[in-house]
Formats: C-alpha cells, sequence, structure tokens
C-alpha cells in the first residue's frame, strides 16, 4: 500500500521572502497582460508600416499574434529561465523549490509551476475546456445539419466552425493522454521525482494555452474556410484568420508536442526507479514514449508545413501556387507527413491507458507484453510510411497507390496485436465491471468497426466513393472519438482517485457512460448512412434525400452531447465532494499507487527498487513482495538539503 | 485539487442536478454567442432587400407577378458611401482586414416571389479584367437569354455575351441542393474600363459613372436560391480568394418566397 | 453461484484433462458459437445492406465499389466477431455478480502473461488477411487503370463553385454532364482556382480537380439514368452548392443534345459515335424554359 | 511470451548510490540543479539528440521542397527560365516575368557555411579545454570566438536578405531560397544566444573543475548547425 508518511514533506519547506525571483511576479493574469499589451504595441507598429502594402494584413495579423504569443510567455514566465542562464544567474534550490509551487497552495496552479502533478493537473483542465469549446462547435455543427437547408448557420460561418471544430479537437486529442496522465501519472509509474525537464514541463502547458486564443481569434479575422487540412492554395487565399491558425499551429506543434515529446523520452529512458528494465516498465510507458516519438517526427513537419504556409500569405512566396511555380500537391504531401503519424500520436497512449485497465480490472497480466510493445513499435514505424493514402485520389502519382495500399494495410497486423493483448488479458479474468472497464468494452466496439470501416478506405477502388465523403467523417469519429478519446476516458475515470484524490461518482459516471455508448452508435451509423448515401462532408446545406441519415445523426449527436456533460458533472461533483480516495483504491501494482494520495512533491519519499513488473496478478505473491516496494530507510534529510535526487532545471 | 484537511467527511449529497443545470446553461450561453455572431454574417445588415412590385406582366400566355430588383457593386468595400437607387443608405459590407475588396451593395440577400418575372438592374462601377473560365462572359438563364447595357454615356445594347477580357464580375444564381437544383442563371458585368477611373476607385460612384445591366429572369420555386460572383476579382493569386472566400462581398442568397 | 465456485468450475473445465467437458459446454466452445451466430449477422449485414444503401451504381468501376465492400465486410466480419463474442462472454461468464459496486477486487485471474504460438497465429491470419485485401485491390485497380481507344475524351473544369464540362471537338461547354451509354469515358480534370473533388459516386470514381495540373480518370457508363455531381473537396464558401445534374442517355440522345447545346450535326455525330442521319437537327430540338435546364433529358 | 519475474534482486537495493561532485566554488553545479553532472548530462545528451531528430525531420522536408518544385517547374515557374515574352508567366504581384530568374550569390551562403563550421570547431575548442580542466580564459576564449563567428555569419546572413537579386514573389526558387535563408537564420539567432551563454558562463568560471558536459551537448548542437547550415547552402547554392 502507500509508504509511510515522512516526518517532513518538501511541501512544508520554509522558503525565503525572495525565493523563486521573478516566478513570485507572474502568473496567467500576468502572462493575459503582458500579452495583450505586447499584441496591442505589435499591432500599432505593423500596422503603421504595413497595413496597405502587399499582404498588408496578413503581415499585421501576423505580427501581432506573435507578439501575443511571446508576450503571453514573457508574463507567465517561460523565458526567465534561459535568459537567467545566459546571464549565468541560475537558479538556487529555494527558486527551484519556488517553482515547483512549495508555499502557494491552490495559487500554483495558475503559475509556471514546474511540478509535474500541477502540469498534468492543468493539462486536465484545459483538455476538458478544449472539449467543451470543440463539442460545442460540432453541436453548431449538427444542428445546422439537422434541416437539408437550415438558416442556423451561413455557409462561411459553417466553414470556420468545421476548421476550427477540426483543429480544437485534434489538439485536445493529442494532449489528452500525453498531457494529464503522461505527465501526472508516467514519472510515479517509472519511478521518477519529476519529469526530466520540469520547466520545459511546464513551458510545454502554457505555450498551448498561449496557442488557443489565436485559433479562437480566427472567428473576428474573417473565417478559415478550408477545414483542418487547409490544403492551399484555398487557404493561401482564405481571410486573414489563416495567418492566426498558422500561428496557433506553429506554437502548438512545433514548440508544445516537440518539447512534450522530447520530455516523455527522457524521463522514461534516464530516470526509471532502480530495477524497473525496460521489460518492467508499465506498458503505458511503451505507449506514451513510442507516440511521443512519433509526435517528434511529425510535428516539425507541421511546423515546416505551416511555416510555409504563412511565409506564402505574407510575404508572397509561392510554395503552394501551382501558377507561380508551386504546387498544392507539396502541401498535401507535407502535410500528410505530419497527418497521419499525428492519428497514432493519439492512439497509441490511450490504448496503453487501456491495457493498463484491462489488466487491473481482470485481476491478470498484461497479455503478451512483448507483443504489445512490438505492435506500438510496429504502428509507430509504419505510420510514417502511410501518409498518400490520403492522397489516393488527389491525382498525385496513381502509380504509387499499389505501395500505400500495401503500407497502409500492413498496419492492421499490429493494431490487430493490439486487440489480440486486450483480449488475451480479458480472457478468463475476473472482471471487475468498475467504470473504467466499461469504457475499454466500448472501446473493443468501437474500434473494430473503425478499423474495418477504415479497411474500406485503405482500398483504392473503394475509397474513390468514400474520400471526401460523410463515411469518412464517421470512420475517423469512431477510431478518434470512439477508439482514442474513449480510451482516454477510461484512464480518466481509472486515474482521477490518484490525480483528485477523491473516488469518482460511478453512479452518475454509468449513467453518462450508457448515454454516450448508445447515443455514439446513433450519431455515427447516421453519418455511415450518409456516406453510403453519397453526401460529401463539410457541406452546409445537402440535398434532402439525405434528410433522414441526418435527423439521426443529429439527434444522436444531442444525446452524446448530454452523455459527455452528465460526465462532466460527474467529474465535477466528484472533485468537489466526492469520496476521499484511498492510495489504492484499484488494488492495483503499479508504483503510481504505492504512493500516498494526495502525492507529494518529488512522489516518493524514499526511493523505490523495482523487483518485477507491475502485473502479478494470480502469481501467488502477497501484495506487498516481489512489488516495487520501499527500500529500506536511507537517511532521510530535510528537503532543500543536497541529498535529494529531482529534476533538475533544463539548460 | 481535493484539500485533505477539508473534507473529511464522506460523499456529501451530490449536487449533480446543480451542476448539470450549470453546464447547460454554459452550453446555451455559447449557442446563444455562436448565433448571435453568425446570424450577423446570415443576414445582411441591412436587412433582406425585398424586391419592389411592379404588378402583374404576361409571359408565354401566363399572368405573373413583376417584381424589380435593383443593387450596384462597390469598388472600395469599406468606404461608408450612399448606395444609388433605393433602400437605405450605408454600404452593407463587413470589414475583413482588407482595405480594397470589392463588394455588392445594397444588401447580400434578396428576397423575390416565386414564380415570377423578377427585371434586375444593376450599377456596375468596378474595374475589371479577364476571366478564368469564357463560360461565364454569356448570358445564361435569363429571359431570351439576353442582357441589356447601358454605358456610362447612354448608349444601350442587347448582348447574349461579353467580352471575356473586360469582365468586372459576374451575378450567378443556383439553386442550393434540394430546391430547384436545375435553376441556374448568369450574368456578366462588364468591365468600367472606359470609365475615367478604372483601377477600382471609388470616385466613379461620386460621379454616377456606371455600367448599367439590366436582365430579366423567371424565378424558381420557393426555397432559397445561392448566387455569387464567378469572376476573379480579388487581388493576385487571391484572385478567387480573399474577397470570394469571405462571406458578405460577393455572394449572398435569394429567398423565394 | 458465487464467483468464485463459478470461477473454479471454469478452471476445471480446462485444466482436469481426465473428464474433460464435451466441447461446446467448455469456454472456448461456447465463445465458438457465438462467434458463429455473431459472423453469419456481420456476413448477411455486410452481403445485404450496401446494396440498399449505396446510390444506383451506374457502372462497372461503381460495381467494384460495391464488391470490395461486400468482400471486405465478410472477410472482416469473422475477426470482429471473435472479439465481440470473446468480450460478449467475459461479461456473462466471468464477471462476478456485483462486481461492479464492490470495492474489493475480485481474487486474481490466471496468470497468463502470453501464448506464443496463439499470437503467431493471430498475426498469421491478420497477414493472410492484409494479403488478400492487397490482391483484391490491386487486381481491381490495375484493371481500372487500362486506358481504352476511342474513349470519349471529356474535359472537367472545376471553378468556386462550378462545375464546366467541355466535350472537345464540338465546341460544347456545357454545366451538365451527359455520358453515353456503354462508352468508356476519359475525364480530363483540371481546376482554374482552387482544389475540387470531382466524384461521380454512382460510377464510383474520384478525382481532384487541380489548378494547373490535368488528372485523368475512366469509367464506361452503363446505366441509363441521371446522376448528381458533387464536390468532394472542401472548396470555399459555397462548397455546399457546387454540384450538378448529369445523366447517361443512349448515343444518339447524347448526339441530340451535342446538337442542342450548340455543335454542328457531324460534329455531333462524331463525337457520339453515331450515324449523322439519326441526329435531329438544332433547329427543332425543345428547350424548356430556363434556357439551362437541358440537362436530365430522362 | 510470458514475463519472469525475478526473485528479490537485492535486499540491499535502498543503497544506491548518486554520484554527487564536490562543490566547486563557482562551478557548473550550483545549489538549484540538485543532481549529479553526470546524471543530467545523460539526459540532456538524449534531449540534444532527439532535438537534433526533430529538426531534422525540418530540414528533410526544405530539401524535399526544393527538389520537389524544382522537378515539377508547376508553370515553367521554378526559376522561370522557360517563360518568354508570349508565355503566360507573371509573378506573385502579377507583373509579367520573362526569362530566368538571376541565381543569388553562391558567396553568401559559403562564406555563411564556413563561420558556423568554424564557430563549431571553437565550441569544440572550449570544450576539450573545459575538459582537461584549463584555465578560465581557454575555456572563454573559444566560446568568445564562436560567438563572435556566429554572429559573423548572422550578420552576412541579414546582409544576403538585401542584396537579393530577386524578391518571394519570383516563382518556386526564389521562394524555397528564401525560406532557407530565413531558416537558416533562424538557426544561427538560436546558436547566438547558446553561445552567448557558453561565454559568459564561461567567464564566470562555471565550466572548470570537469563540468564539461554541458559544453559538450552545445558543442554537439554547434556541429549539428554547422551540418543542417551547410546542406542549405550547398543545396541551394549549387542545384538550382
Amino acid at each position: 500500500m502507500s509508504i509511510a508518511t515522512a516526518p517532513l514533506l518538501l511541501e512544508d519547506t520554509p522558503l525565503g521572502p525572495k525565493a523563486g525571483g521573478l516566478y513570485r511576479r507572474q502568473n496567467a493574469l500576468v502572462g493575459l497582460i503582458a500579452g495583450v499589451v505586447l499584441a496591442a504595441i505589435g499591432w500599432v507598429i505593423s500596422h503603421a508600416l504595413l497595413q496597405g502594402s502587399n499582404w498588408g494584413s496578413d503581415m499585421v495579423v501576423t505580427v501581432t499574434l506573435t507578439c501575443w504569443v511571446i508576450g503571453f510567455n514573457i508574463g507567465i514566465g517561460t523565458f526567465n529561465a534561459p535568459f537567467r542562464w545566459v546571464v549565468g544567474k541560475d537558479s538556487t534550490r529555494e527558486d527551484e523549490l519556488y517553482g515547483a509551487g512549495v508555499g502557494q497552495g491552490a495559487a500554483r496552479y495558475w503559475k509556471y509551476c514546474t511540478d509535474h502533478k500541477v502540469v498534468g493537473t492543468q493539462y486536465f483542465v484545459l483538455v476538458m475546456v478544449l472539449f467543451a469549446i470543440g463539442g460545442t462547435l460540432a453541436m453548431m455543427i449538427r444542428t445546422q445539419l439537422i434541416t437539408a437547408h437550415s438558416s442556423f448557420l451561413s455557409p462561411g460561418t459553417y466553414n470556420n466552425i468545421v476548421t476550427i471544430h477540426g483543429m480544437i479537437m485534434i489538439i485536445a486529442t493529442i494532449i489528452m493522454v500525453s498531457g494529464p496522465f503522461a505527465n501526472f501519472i508516467l514519472p510515479i509509474m517509472i519511478g521518477a521525482k519529476d519529469m526530466a525537464f520540469p520547466r520545459l514541463n511546464a513551458m510545454s502547458l502554457w505555450v498551448v494555452v498561449s496557442a488557443v486564443p489565436p485559433l479562437l481569434a480566427t472567428f473576428v479575422l474573417g473565417g478559415v474556410d478550408t477545414g483542418w487540412t487547409t490544403y492551399a492554395p484555398l487557404s493561401v487565399q482564405a481571410p486573414p484568420a489563416m495567418d492566426a491558425f498558422a500561428i496557433c499551429i506553429i506554437t502548438f506543434a512545433g514548440v508544445s508536442v516537440t518539447v512534450a515529446g522530447i520530455n516523455t523520452i527522457v524521463t522514461v529512458s534516464t530516470m526509471r526507479a532502480k530495477g524497473m528494465t525496460m521489460s518492467r516498465v508499465p506498458i503505458f510507458a511503451w505507449g506514451s514514449v513510442v507516440s511521443a516519438a512519433l509526435g517528434l517526427y511529425a510535428m516539425p513537419a507541421f511546423l515546416t508545413a505551416m511555416s510555409m504556409m504563412i511565409t506564402d500569405r505574407a510575404t508572397g512566396t509561392s510554395f503552394f501556387v501551382n501558377q507561380l511555380g508551386g504546387a498544392g500537391w507539396l502541401w498535401e504531401n507535407v502535410f500528410w507527413t505530419m497527418g497521419h503519424p499525428e492519428v497514432y500520436v493519439i492512439l497509441l497512449p490511450g490504448t496503453a491507458a487501456l491495457m493498463e485497465i484491462a489488466s487491473t480490472f481482470s485481476r491478470k497480466p498484461v497479455f503478451a507484453y512483448k507483443a504489445a510493445v512490438a505492435a506500438f513499435v510496429g504502428i509507430g514505424s509504419l505510420a510514417i510510411m502511410v501518409w498518400a493514402h490520403h492522397m489516393f485520389t488527389t491525382g498525385w502519382a496513381p502509380n504509387l497507390a499499389t505501395p500505400f495500399m500495401l503500407t497502409t494495410e500492413l498496419i492492421s497486423i499490429p493494431t490487430g496485436v493490439i486487440f489480440l493483448v486486450l483480449i488475451g488479458t480479458i480472457w478468463k479474468g475476473s472482471i471487475w465491471a468498475r467504470l473504467p472497464m466499461y469504457f475499454l468494452y466500448l472501446f473493443l466496439w468501437n474500434f473494430i468497426i473503425g478499423g474495418v470501416t477504415g479497411i474500406y478506405l485503405s482500398d483504392v477502388p473503394a475509397d474513390q466513393f468514400f474520400h471526401g465523403n460523410m463515411f469518412t467523417t464517421a470512420h475517423f469519429h469512431y477510431t478518434l472519438l470512439g477508439g482514442a478519446m474513449i480510451a482516454a476516458t477510461g484512464a480518466v475515470c481509472y486515474w482521477f482517485p490518484k490525480m483528485t484524490g477523491r473516488m469518482l461518482n460511478e453512479r452518475i459516471g454509468k449513467t453518462a457512460f450508457w448515454f454516450i455508448a448508445i447515443a455514439f452508435q446513433v450519431t455515427y451509423f447516421g453519418q455511415f448512412w450518409e456516406g453510403f448515401q453519397g453526401m460529401p462532408r463539410r457541406i452546409a446545406f445537402y440535398d434532402p434525400i439525405f434528410l433522414r441519415a441526418n435527423q439521426m445523426s443529429t439527434i444522436g449527436a444531442y444525446f452524446l452531447m448530454l452523455g459527455w456533460m452528465i460526465l462532466l458533472a460527474a467529474i465535477i461533483v466528484s472533485w468537489r465532494n466526492g469520496k476521499i480516495a484511498p492510495a489504492n483504491p484499484w488494488h492495483a501494482k503499479s508504483l503510481e499507487w504505492k504512493v500516498q494520495t494526495p502525492v507529494p512533491l518529488e512522489n516518493f519519499l524514499v526511493d523505490p527498487v523495482v523487483t518485477s513488473d507491475p502485473y502479478t496478478y494470480g502469481e501467488g505473491v502477497p501484495d506487498g513482495q516481489n512489488q516495487p516496494s520501499a527500500a529500506p530507510e536511507p537517511e532521510l534529510v530535510p528537503a532543500g538539503a543536497s541529498e535529494s535526487t529531482s529534476g533538475g532545471g533544463a539548460s | 485539487m481535493a484539500d485533505p484537511e477539508k473534507s473529511q467527511e464522506d460523499e456529501r449529497k451530490s449536487p449533480a442536478f446543480g451542476v448539470v443545470a450549470t453546464l447547460l446553461g454554459v452550453f446555451a450561453f455559447i449557442v446563444a454567442v455562436g448565433v448571435f455572431f453568425s446570424s450577423q454574417y446570415y443576414t445582411s445588415p441591412s436587412g433582406t432587400v425585398v424586391a419592389q412590385s411592379l404588378g402583374t406582366t404576361e409571359v408565354n400566355g401566363q399572368s405573373m407577378p413583376h417584381v424589380a430588383l435593383n443593387f450596384q457593386t462597390y469598388p472600395n468595400s469599406t468606404g461608408s458611401r450612399n448606395a444609388q437607387g433605393t433602400g437605405p443608405g450605408s454600404v452593407p459590407v463587413h470589414s475583413s482586414g482588407s482595405d480594397s475588396w470589392p463588394a455588392y451593395g445594397m444588401s447580400n440577400v434578396f428576397q423575390v416571389p416565386a414564380h415570377s418575372l423578377v427585371t434586375v438592374t444593376v450599377h456596375q462601377y468596378d474595374s475589371g479584367g479577364p476571366l478564368n473560365n469564357p463560360w461565364f462572359s454569356k448570358v445564361h438563364g435569363t429571359q431570351d437569354g439576353t442582357a441589356t447595357v447601358t454605358t456610362p454615356d447612354g448608349t444601350s445594347s442587347t448582348v447574349s455575351s461579353w467580352d471575356q477580357n473586360n469582365i468586372g464580375h459576374t451575378f450567378t444564381v443556383r439553386g442550393v441542393p434540394g430546391y430547384d437544383p436545375n435553376f441556374f442563371l448568369s450574368v456578366p458585368l462588364p468591365t468600367n474600363a472606359d470609365l475615367p477611373n478604372n483601377e477600382g476607385s471609388a470616385s466613379n460612384q461620386d460621379n454616377g459613372q456606371s455600367y448599367t445591366v439590366t436582365f430579366s429572369f423567371i424565378s424558381g420555386g420557393k426555397g432559397t436560391y445561392a448566387w455569387n460572383c464567378e469572376a476573379p476579382c480579388g487581388q493576385m493569386v487571391a484572385a478567387f480568394g480573399g474577397v470570394m472566400s469571405a462571406y458578405g462581398f460577393m455572394s449572398g442568397f435569394i429567398h423565394v418566397v | 453461484m458465487s464467483f468464485e465456485q463459478q470461477f473454479d468450475a471454469i478452471e476445471n473445465e480446462i485444466t482436469e484433462e481426465g473428464d474433460a467437458p464435451p466441447f461446446f459446454s467448455r469456454p472456448g466452445g461456447k465463445i465458438f458459437i457465438i462467434w458463429l451466430v455473431f459472423t453469419a449477422i456481420g456476413v448477411v449485414i455486410g452481403v445485404f445492406a450496401p446494396h440498399h444503401l449505396l446510390p444506383g451504381l451506374q457502372s462497372g468501376t461503381g460495381s467494384d465499389v460495391w464488391a470490395t465492400i461486400v468482400f471486405f465486410t465478410v472477410l472482416a466480419a469473422p475477426v470482429a466477431a471473435f472479439v465481440y463474442a470473446l468480450a460478449f462472454y467475459s461479461l456473462l461468464a466471468w464477471r462476478p455478480k456485483k462486481s461492479g459496486s464492490s470495492d474489493e477486487p475480485p481474487p486474481d485471474g490466471p496468470p497468463q502473461r502470453g501464448n506464443g504460438p496463439l499470437t503467431i497465429l493471430w498475426v498469421g491470419i491478420s497477414t493472410l488477411l492484409v494479403i488478400v485485401l492487397l490482391v483484391w485491390g490491386m487486381t481491381v485497380w490495375s484493371s481500372q487503370q487500362v486506358a481504352h481507344d476511342g474513349a470519349l475524351q471529356v474535359n472537367v473544369t472545376g471553378q468556386q463553385w462550378l462545375w464546366t464540362y467541355e466535350y472537345p471537338g464540338t465546341g460544347v461547354t456545357s454545366r451538365t454532364l451527359e455520358l453515353p451509354q456503354d462508352r468508356p469515358v476519359e475525364f480530363n480534370v483540371t481546376a482554374l482556382d482552387v482544389i475540387h473533388g470531382f466524384w461521380l459516386d454512382t460510377m464510383g470514381i474520384q478525382t481532384d480537380a487541380n489548378p494547373n495540373e490535368n488528372t485523368v480518370i475512366r469509367t464506361t457508363p452503363t446505366t441509363l439514368g441521371g446522376f448528381v455531381v458533387r464536390c468532394s473537396q472542401l472548396c470555399g464558401l459555397n462548397h455546399a452548392f457546387m454540384n450538378n445534374k448529369g445523366s447517361v442517355v443512349t448515343p444518339t440522345q447524347f448526339g441530340n443534345w451535342l446538337v442542342s447545346q450548340g455543335a454542328t450535326t457531324s460534329a455531333a455525330a462524331k463525337s457520339a459515335d453515331v450515324p449523322e442521319s439519326s441526329l435531329t437537327p438544332s433547329s427543332t430540338s425543345t428547350t424548356t424554359a430556363a434556357p439551362m435546364n437541358t440537362g436530365a433529358s430522362q | 511470451m510470458s514475463l519472469t519475474t525475478s526473485e528479490h534482486e537485492s535486499t540491499d537495493g535502498g543503497e544506491h548510490h548518486h554520484e554527487y561532485l564536490p562543490a566547486v566554488e563557482g562551478a557548473e553545479n550550483p545549489g538549484g540543479e540538485h543532481e549529479s553532472a553526470g546524471e543530467r548530462d545523460k539526459k540532456e545528451r538524449l534531449m540534444i539528440w532527439l532535438f537534433i531528430g526533430g529538426d531534422l525531420v525540418i530540414l528533410i522536408l526544405e530539401v524535399f521542397a526544393w527538389f520537389y518544385l524544382r522537378t515539377l517547374d508547376s508553370n515553367g515557374m521554378w526559376n522561370a527560365a522557360k517563360c518568354t515574352a508570349s508565355a503566360n508567366c507573371v509573378d506573385g504581384l502579377g507583373n509579367p516575368l520573362i526569362g530566368p530568374v538571376a541565381k543569388a550569390s553562391i558567396w553568401h551562403p559559403m562564406i555563411i557555411m564556413s563561420l558556423a563550421i568554424i564557430s563549431a570547431l571553437f565550441v569544440w575548442a572550449a570544450e576539450s579545454a573545459s575538459r582537461r580542466k584549463a584555465a578560465k580564459s581557454a575555456v572563454s576564449g573559444p566560446a568568445l570566438a564562436a560567438l563572435v563567428f556566429m554572429i559573423a555569419a548572422i550578420v552576412v546572413q541579414i546582409l544576403q536578405f538585401q542584396v537579393l537579386p530577386f524578391t518571394t514573389v519570383d516563382g518556386g526558387y526564389a521562394s524555397v531560397y528564401e525560406f532557407f535563408m530565413g531558416s537558416t537564420l533562424a538557426h544561427l539567432l538560436l546558436m547566438g544566444f547558446i553561445l552567448t551563454g557558453l561565454w559568459t558562463r564561461a567567464a564566470k568560471g562555471r565550466y572548470q573543475g570537469g563540468t564539461f558536459h554541458r559544453v559538450r551537448i552545445m558543442r554537439m548542437f554547434g556541429v549539428w548547425i554547422a551540418i543542417s547550415t551547410s546542406v542549405l547552402a550547398i543545396v541551394g547554392g549549387f542545384f538550382v
């Protein structure tokens, strides 16, 4: 169970009045003010100098929003450490402790806090906020489509909502597991005291926060009417909102995800507890690492693509304009170089979390652990070779259709292994039907459908019917919403007690589950139906022959929304007033359940030593033996003295 | 985060109802804000322009209502200048960050009765150039397939097509899916190249110098029709972007009631 | 029966080899039966549903879409049914009563850490399925790539937000797409501004219209009737309105239509591949009140 | 497939030793960073490799864009070599374009490349001085030299923007070439920032006493900057 409480927690370390330096004055509000002020200065200067010249509006928007991002990050404290480093004024241990939130109570959630648990919680809330925005936009889309020619939204607004719904959901799903859980849970799981680079960790969070306002600014800058794929040359010609969109992506993908990915990989590679070999790490760590590595490949590509886009728009280059020596196909290639790996960036950590859940709630070891690892690695390496299946019908290189058909279909082999691992773990287990397990079963149901519909799309002759069609929309919602996001929801239910110190109210949660599970099928079977009938994606008005299918989908979507809102209510209610959680409510065996709740700063009062993997269910080993256990008491010293091992600052 | 000291008691009576109600309220608020913004875009700020009734007329032996619709194009969309013709006086366009986007006025939403003769008069003030697709230099779908063009010096001619290299805009209408999908109308609006200020200048409008294009068509069945410009009237590579892709400038709806 | 007893019973079924119960009363056997039922359901749905859902297919390439969907569904049904059967059975048989509301976990399951032969079998079967899928896809795709001599050429041009179709040699440019029956057609697709998606859903062909690029797709319409051309690539503000009617007509009707659109009789006859004498001269062709409404001649 | 769970590996597992360096006055182990330099170095070296990996993707895509657009020569507008008075070539501002776009001078990228390489060599010298615990000036001297060469490279890069014989609107070649320049400039500025830190910290004696690890990762990054700058310079200079 939990390790005995040490006499002195790091949190209780008294700090001097100057600890933290500039951080003492910085928080989200300061960031907001600094961002707005710098953006205003940027607007005044750029408007005076550039407005009226060629591409003037684009340059003004670019400069202003870049100033916002930089200003916000100055205000919140992202740049403190690099500039302290460059002048040789390194932070002291006191500064580090202040940065980790010591002595700040709830205020640390509004600050540039380096404690990985605070960052994870911040991510958790941010993800829910993003899903709320994206979900609202989805509801507006479905409301528009409830009749064939609804006057709810104009075409321009509709297109922008389609774009922003897509992008905000992509952002939210990319960080929905790697944000909250890879930050909060993963370091504890592997026995680390923090992430490898705590400051970069905080940076990855606040950079996303600063990237969201530019995305929402598109609504007042003319709208991005291109869909989240922003195919050129349409996006080159779009209103200035497209510049805001590109700023958001460059900030989010180019900085935040890249930095977070590096941090995850380094943490798992170098900071595992003593005795935790790579074959003993929880499977969730493998999923997170492969996902992070894939993100490290995909996100720089997104950065490059969007940088070229912004130069095309704001300086008149012609990367993507065929008439001027560019190629729309260049955009498609570079974009999908990012676009397909990104799907697996979203999917892998969620499925890995489900494997943990399957093991804990079947009371069995993860089945075929090494095959699961191989499947992750296989998916990761195949994922970078399949991008052109998004371009089967674009006219680019029809002769390459066959090789890309091959790689695309090959990826179903490792994906199949993931199913084998999940059902193999369930096989003859003792199914403990708590809420996380519900979501595992829903994942199995949904992801099979998502996978099977995916093979139609992987076949060029069938893809010629389904490409750009509502069938495709339904397919990727089955994989990303029904698969990855349901998995992430399972992970929320699983780790909620550890993250919040409260039990999630399962009565409300199970009500939400049934709404979600059933309404989801109604919504997206409606969209499969639309697709079979031949309805294109992303249209605001449609032929009345698609009416019934759309109404089915919209009604399902309303109930789906209701389900998510009930779940949100369960989370909020439980977080505020839920039953106090024991340290290990699931009687699970991985390390995060061995520390006390709430988890103290630097997690482990004594360094853990690992002698087996965390899946020793049914092996006749009494709990507490052959298990990650507390080491014999080393000399515990007051925090702040040098005899402590914690993540140091990054350079 | 849970505060262990403050909440030692077990699960209190759950305020789920209040939370759900709050969330629903927030959701409704966000939807309301969205509807507010989108409705602004959907209906032009100067409202829907209802065609003026001219009584009834007889076409091909059938008696039907006859209505008139007047509007114009603006070279400089952000200037708030008095409109020619009928209707309220301000230019109903949205500024989306560009100073030089052309626009249609009075409104981008029109209303005409179903199955009636509609006589349209367009004052075209803008400059122009070659079309991308010469097909749009022809008149499609009007009565007799022709339109009457009056130049600034007052000469009138009835044409069924115009020089494809001198088109300012087009007025192209099609039924939205499901509403009379075969309805189609396209009329080229000649460029104002002959005018003294032909570089998209607003002063033509001050001088009242315009090409006036008049044509009649028989409106389709009840429903909503979309119209837009099919000439590349934006700038540079964005000739078909920018202004063409931004709602409220070169496109709109015709409600047939 | 308490869970422990249930669990022991299950364990006994496989461990006591001496008097193993008959196959169909063991978990594997029960799952096998459920699997059979699920597979049958999947196959039935897979074979019959697409036919009712898809629009009326009008060409060989269109039928390929239907055949591919049916074939893939039938292949995938056993795999999906296996996962569903096992998941379904696990809920029935391996879930202790009231475990969902218990704070204490049920006793640990058997410590199976993997099964090498099973994993290899699983990977082998999925590899086999993938190869079958791939061979099917490659065969169908290569058969669609064959160019026919004497195919009717149609130049398709997309622009925001309209398609126009040009029939080379006749001088006809139209907003509606008229195609003769049983004649191979080659579409040369391009765009004037941004990327559009030229999609003939009933014929199962689609390609993007790229500015400054020409992409070619081929099909042979076989069934008379109307269809709708919809833009499948988001192309800006009025993307939703970018659709046209089209129809497949007999060669003579096609020739007459070309003439009504302004082609000379000889050019129309040449293009439609019918004798000149079978065509009606232009003056007698009827046009409806709306001059553009000449598309659907059915 | 099953994982063997070991017996208790050791009962004295808690006795693990952290490498602690003695607190050298002013050395690169201030109080805030309470790990051993070796542990931290392991993490940071991995981080730098991963960062370089991500940057490599960007480099590959830039070079891909170059060769793809060059091969495609869409509308004859790669460098307008095929554009004549009759051909329909216009630049991004709508002005007619006749004949090939003038090539950028080969000397600027070559000079920048040489300066970046020399700068990286000086970082290397600083590292080895730090490694062999040489005097303070043996580290800060090369660091300053590296910084000076890096600033020179930045200045040359900015100068090149001013003397370019074409602008961004002149087709594919001009677009990608200027993107290369922008990308190089961004990398050089980043390296300049790092070298400023190296120099100020070396001048404060932070890299004495054998704590060369941070200098080593700076050297790794400097070498990478030299390589990526060279690739862009060579592609942009010799494959027009």
